[in-house]
């Protein structure tokens, strides 16, 4: 962690009506850092993401990107700062195409308010838009309704949505829950290589042990709103706190995945 | 497609001709039936007391002239010679949608001339769309003098005088009748008709007893809105003794019902100058003492009058419908009659089936005796009608268990009518010169 | 004084009268979810029921005091006629639909029945005083009222406290509870909802059509009078909080005693109170004053 | 700006036809040119909901800018003696629009019935307020008689007809032209997904405002227009309740397939009341509550479901 951290996070804390959710989180994220989340369910871990890109305003602590307060901005100022994300449940346009969904994430992430009267089909937007499904290979899709589409398909859409406007900080609510065992990987593949050039800081909330084991630098382990462990995988994996709270002993001895996607 | 297209504008051209032809004086092209809309309330709350005799009032009187039927004078058949064919249409749903089918009265149903139209509120709306239209219309009932004190109308008539006579008539008969009431005050519904009968019956009061204390609080609720518990709450806190009510319809019996109950009448004189419906329909329940009009020889107050027309449409009206004529039948009926004259005059003149210019013409500043006395189109250069108002005090005729009237009294027009020419609140304004009671 | 007595009980009297027709609108949509215009239907078809039951008793010598007992009679027959046809063959087909397109259908089915009514009763105005008749006057606060507007404060409150008891004390209360929470759990807990929102409907449908039913005596019923009774019960409703019962109850006192404080002192602004107050309400909670607590989905 | 409108296959129809029927307008008997006028201008009024409902709002309450729009003309004309129509017009929209733009930042926090309900309040306390006032005409309304154009005061309606038809070509392609730009997109992305344009860095409130704003005028227009084809206003024809829910009836008769189905179905609506009223004048509610049954059960997509199967086959023949 030698840079300047591109986010971070102090004493956050955040109850609801007496149930605390985030418990004195202090986080920093250096720029181009991979960092997974983990813990088991209700532990904090989305509670955490919304916050920071200001879906929940925090109780109290403070959020810092790029060395600006961005405490309790609205969602679409966080987007406009560099801090986007995806979430758990594809948030997409169900009654549009893959082409449609993309093109108006592009034509919002212009930052020119003329940009919004061009038609859709306009080159301006169009090429760039056919480059996105190419890197993220859902352009075989193009042109299908999203609703009739798979789980897979539309993460990875709602991935590239979040990417369009081109993030400093990227969160990742559970890229792969729902999603076929098959496709797990290919998904991460793809996004994380898509990412690697652009140097963007990301943080993935996972529960796939192995997908966290082969991704990322650093995970961060959530249990009751607090952030029991704070190391790279191969160290956090093996903290007793962490084997008992968030990933059960079944893990390391070669066991099925107890905890199932969430639903 | 392209074929009818022609057919238009072949039709569209031989039509123009024919009427570049037309323009001259001759007489028009006889015809064996015409084509009358006819429009009154057959819908909504105004249907049961004011719609529907008046409907009724009109078809009975079109049948006896399409048969030759009516008494004389009126005996010879016909319009002109021509069968009516009335088109019955319902006045409800509010002024932008009357407009609407009184455009499609006439441009598309194509008819002779427009009769009818009872609420006040249809009537302005309606006549600046006959002028646009040329087209001859008969208003019937409505009273707002607004129709022809606003400006000068050619194609619009209106066989029944307007409110401010109304309004006199009522001011003058409680002053002769109730000397000593503490002032007063009123119930009228909130558009023309309401506002209207309101505003005159207040200014005639002040001017002829000017000691009359008028009421700070007179009610306006919206019209048809049916329960008045509030407002009679408010009229019987009121020190006023006397209560004027425009009301009329649905609005008028519902009033009486709630009113009565709560011992209104016996503490309050109510002059009522619209309310002849619901003496009829209340029947017993009827409060005995309301000072009652019918806007004119008609309904309740002429029901024994000892005329061969009035004895004829009341005996044929009841035989029909089961019931006595209201002011509504009576008024209807009277519009029907005036064109029938009109007609029948324009065609004996022209010698032939008249045109719509002659017959109006012919009923410009007509006077005939209808079926309840005599009216005179003598206001608004001869569109305009007068004649006498009257009230009267309400008592259950116990032995003949039907409703009846004491003390009638009718003004004549000369008595409650600006004379010709000057505006009603102009010449109540200056005191009602020249008026011969 | 006086005129504060008065406009309390003109106030009292409206709201109650303001209740009991809004108060089937309001169990209607807590649950089932739609928005019934046709509510104004079945306020008309009781009042017409009623009036003429009434005028059949009277014109048969009946004593006056049956008209109380046709009243009820001629609401629960209504209710149920109506209600089971119109739940049956047109809203069963459509509980998949956007509200809105259930909402024009008992716009539909409003303008229908209005015409029907027509068709059925004709346009001659009827009238069924009796009832108010027999019960007289009494002097209140300096002025002469009738007894049987008094009458309807009586059955508001039994309108209330029936609600009340039948959702809070009663087995079919707690499964109505458990359907409204919660269709799908309903559902699969093997409760029958359709027979759930067939028998809510005829409730509504009653309730509705108690309003008419009891103020046909004080009225000349015709044809037509259910329009306004619509905007005004949707105004309470929305006021009190949609599908609340103690918020029909306050968002009628609201209206009832802001108009007649209107009708007394600023009568150009009667309707006007109305509708402000409800647009008010909504600007600033718009789940209304006592909206039922929704469980928060993420 | 012409030539992307001109590119656009409906906008193209649009013209041809519009310019077609009113070319036809001149040969029409004037009842039917009445109507279509009458069916045009309420299009419009349907147009500016199709634009809503697209985001998934339905307005009860748009009887608010078609009242204030027709009260505009006839108090313009009543007590400042203006004949014009341009003026007229201008001032429809405008005051329209004022009132939308207001109101706008107070609905465009609101969804589904709540919005519903509060645009259904407002339309209500203008509502009251006119009823009651006897300078604003109280339940009589005003005549509005003298349309002049531009200091020549015509002799009949075709040209006020073609002046509407003008207006609707306008509107038409301006908001199909919003209806294919990004903005426009967002419509149908509002309705399905809030939260994502939220993250995507849009604001749905200023969207909606955008969205609410336009469709206030629209209906503004409406209401001037029909004041001055039909040339009266009155509450309980322009602004009642009963007046929004008709403007929604049309709308789902209409269907939102296309920014031309608004004038379809508001023409056929027109000639259906029409036809009614003359066929059974003690039960044509019954007739118009009945279509509206059948309509929502047999053809929910509305009459441009009809039409949309040809269109869409004349689209794939043109490639």
């Amino acid at each position: 962690m030698a840079d300047t951290p591109i986010l971070s996070v102090r004493d956050l804390n955040k109850s609801f009506s007496g149930i605390v959710a985030a418990n004195n989180i202090n986080v920093d994220v250096a720029p181009g850092e991979i960092v997974g989340i983990i813990g088991a369910n209700g532990a904090g871990k989305t509670v955490f993401v919304n916050m920071i890109t200001g879906y929940l305003k925090p109780s109290s602590g403070t959020i810092q990107f790029n060395g600006k307060d961005i405490t309790g901005i609205e969602p679409r100022d966080a987007t406009h700062e560099g801090v986007c994300r995806s979430f758990q449940i594809s948030q997409v346009f169900m009654t549009m195409s893959v082409r449609e969904n993309l093109l108006i994430a592009l034509a919002i992430a212009r930052e020119s308010g003329t940009a919004m009267l061009l038609p859709v089909d306009h080159p301006d937007l169009t090429d760039e838009c056919e480059r996105l499904m190419a890197v993220y290979k859902i352009d075989q899709y193009a042109d299908s309704t999203v609703s009739t589409l798979s789980q897979g398909i539309r993460k990875l859409l709602d991935i590239a949505m979040a990417v369009v406007a081109n993030p400093k900080v990227l969160l990742l609510d559970e890229p792969t829950s729902g999603v076929s065992v098959e496709e797990k990987f290919g998904i991460m593949d793809i996004v994380m290589s898509a990412l690697k050039e652009k140097g963007t800081a990301v943080l993935f909330v996972e529960h796939d042990m192995e997908i966290v084991e082969r991704y990322v630098h650093r995970v961060l382990a959530f249990y009751q709103g607090e952030v029991i462990c704070d190391a790279p995988p191969d160290e956090a994996l093996l903290d007793p706190k962490v084997i008992e709270f968030v990933i059960g002993t079944d893990y390391h001895s070669g066991g099925a995945q107890t905890e199932a996607a969430d639903a | 497609m392209s074929s009818n297209l022609f057919k238009l504008v072949g039709r569209t051209v031989l039509a123009g001709g024919a009427l570049a032809a037309m323009v001259a004086t001759g007489p028009a092209i006889a015809k064996d039936t015409i084509n009358v809309g006819i429009a009154s309330f057959l819908t909504g709350p105004a249907a049961g007391p004011f719609g529907v005799p008046g409907r009724n009032g009109a078809e009975l009187v079109i049948d006896a002239i399409n048969a030759g039927t009516l008494p004389a004078p009126y005996a010879k058949a016909g319009f002109a010679g021509a069968k009516m064919n009335p088109i019955f249409v319902d006045e409800s749903g509010g002024n932008a949608k009357q407009v609407g089918e009184y455009r499609n009265l006439v441009e598309k149903r194509g008819v002779d001339a427009v009769l009818g139209y009872i609420s006040s509120g249809t009537c302005m709306a309606i006549t600046p769309v006959a002028e646009e239209l040329k087209k001859l219309t008969v208003l019937s009932v409505c009273g707002t003098p607004r129709v022809f004190e606003e400006s000068n109308r050619t194609y619009v008539f209106r066989t029944q005088a307007h409110a401010v006579g109304d309004s006199i008539a009522a001011a003058r008969y409680v002053l002769d009748k109730f000397k000593d009431q503490k002032g007063y005050t009123g119930i009228n519904q909130n558009y023309a008709w309401g506002q209207d009968s309101y505003k005159f019956f207040d200014i005639t009061m002040k001017k002829l007893a000017a000691d009359t204390k008028a009421s700070d609080n007179p009610q306006f609720p919206k019209i048809f809105a049916g329960q008045y518990g509030t407002e009679i709450s408010t009229l019987s806190l009121d020190p006023a003794k006397l209560v004027h009510t425009s009301f009329w319809g649905g609005d008028i019996e519902a009033f009486v019902l709630q009113a009565l109950v709560r011992g209104f009448f016996k503490d309050k004189q109510v002059i009522s100058s619209v309310g002849g419906s619901a003496v009829d329909s209340l029947g017993k329940k009827f409060p005995d003492g309301v000072v009652m009009g019918t806007r004119g020889e008609y309904g309740l107050l002429v029901r024994n009058k000892d005329e061969p027309l009035n004895k004829w449409f009341v005996n044929e009206y009841k035989k029909r419908y089961n019931a006595y004529p209201l002011g509504p039948s009576y008024q209807y009926a009277s519009s029907v009659l005036a064109y029938k004259i009109a007609m029948d005059a324009a065609a004996e003149k022209a010698g032939g089936f008249p045109t719509q210019d002659q017959t109006m013409a012919a009923l410009k500043g007509l006077s005939w005796q209808s079926f309840g006395g005599k009216v005179s189109l003598s206001l608004a250069d001869g569109h305009q009608a007068v004649h006498p108002v009257g009230y009267g005090i309400t008592k259950w005729d116990k032995d003949k268990k039907e409703p009846s009237v004491s003390d009638v009294k009718f003004y004549a027009p000369g008595c409650i009518y600006a004379p010709a020419g000057q505006k009603s609140a102009d010449w109540l304004a200056a005191g009602m010169p020249g008026a011969k009671c | 004084m006086q005129l504060i007595t008065t406009m309390l009980l003109d106030g009292l009297s409206y709201a109650s009268y303001l209740f009991i027709v809004s108060v089937g609108l309001t169990i209607i949509f807590g649950v089932m979810k739609i928005l019934n215009v046709a509510h104004g239907a079945f306020y008309a078809w009781g009042a017409y029921a009623a009036a003429y039951a009434i005028g059949l008793a009277a014109d048969n010598d009946w004593p006056d005091w049956s008209g109380f007992v046709l009243i009820f009679v001629a609401a629960i027959l209504v209710g149920i006629v109506l209600g089971t046809i119109i739940e049956r063959l047109i809203l069963r087909k459509m509980y998949h639909e956007e509200e809105v397109l259930i909402v024009l259908a008992t716009f539909g089915i409003f303008l229908i029945l209005e015409d029907v009514i027509l068709l059925v009763f004709g346009v001659n105005p009827y009238f069924a005083y009796q009832p108010m008749a027999l019960l007289g006057s009494v002097k209140m606060g300096g002025i002469i009222r009738d007894v049987y507007s008094l009458t309807l404060f009586g059955l508001a409150i039994l309108v209330a406290f029936g609600c009340w008891y039948g959702l809070n004390r009663t087995k079919w209360g707690k499964l109505l509870s458990v359907v409204i929470f919660d269709r799908e759990i309903s559902l699969a807990m093997g409760i029958n909802v359709q027979m759930v929102y067939l028998v809510t409907f005829i409730l509504g449908a009653t309730l509705g059509a108690l309003g008419g039913a009891y103020i046909a005596p004080t009225i000349s019923v015709a044809p037509g009078f259910g329009i306004d009774v619509i905007v005004l019960s949707f105004a309470v409703v929305v006021i009190g909080g949609m599908g609340s019962i103690p918020g029909a109850l306050i968002g009628s006192l609201m209206v009832g005693i802001l108009r007649a404080i209107a009708v007394h002192k600023f009568p150009e602004f009667e309707l006007f109170v109305v509708f402000g107050v409800m647009a008010a309400v909504l600007m600033i909670r718009p789940e209304g004053l006592f909206a039922p607590e929704k469980a928060r989905r993420i | 700006m012409v030539s992307m409108a001109w590119n656009d296959k409906t906008i193209r129809w649009a013209i041809i036809g519009f310019a077609l029927l009113a070319a036809a307008g001149w040969l029409l008997p004037t009842w039917i040119l009445n109507n279509v006028m009458f069916g045009l201008a309420r299009g419009l009024a349907v147009l500016g909901l199709l634009v809503l409902w697209r985001t998934g709002l339905v307005s009860f309450g748009h009887a608010l800018y078609f009242g204030l729009g027709a009260y505009a003309v006839a108090l313009l004309e009543k007590y400042g003696g203006v004949t014009d129509v341009f003026l007229k017009f201008g001032a429809a929209i405008i005051v329209a629009g004022v009132f939308g733009f207001l109101l706008g930042f107070v609905l465009r926090n609101y969804r589904a019935i709540f919005f519903a309900m509060l645009s259904l309040a407002f339309s209500m306390v203008l509502y009251g307020v006119l009823v009651k006032m006897e300078v604003l005409g109280s339940t009589d309304g005003f005549s509005v008689t003298q349309n002049t154009i531009l200091g020549w005061k015509p002799d009949g309606k075709y040209p006020l007809f073609c002046f509407i038809v003008l207006t609707c070509v306008i509107a038409l392609s301006a908001v199909q032209l919003y209806l294919k730009s990004a903005l426009g997109h967002l419509t149908t992305a509002i309705r399905d997904n809030e939260l994502r344009v939220e993250y995507l860095g849009y604001s749905v409130a200023r969207a909606i405002h955008v969205k609410y704003l336009a469709s206030a005028c629209l209906a503004g227009a409406a209401g001037g227009a029909m004041a001055m084809a039909l040339g009266q206003v009155d509450p309980d024809s322009m602004v009642n309740w009963t007046v929004s829910g008709e403007l929604v009836f049309i709308t789902i008769m209409s269907g939102a397939g296309s920014v031309v189905a608004p004038f379809i179905g508001a023409i056929v609506f027109e000639f259906i009341r029409t036809y009614a009223f003359e066929l059974a004048p003690q039960a044509w509610q019954l007739i118009v509550g009945g279509t509206l049954l059948a309509i929502i059960f047999f053809l929910p997509g509305g009459i441009w479901s009809l039409l949309e199967k040809p269109w869409a086959k004349g689209e794939a023949d043109n490639g």
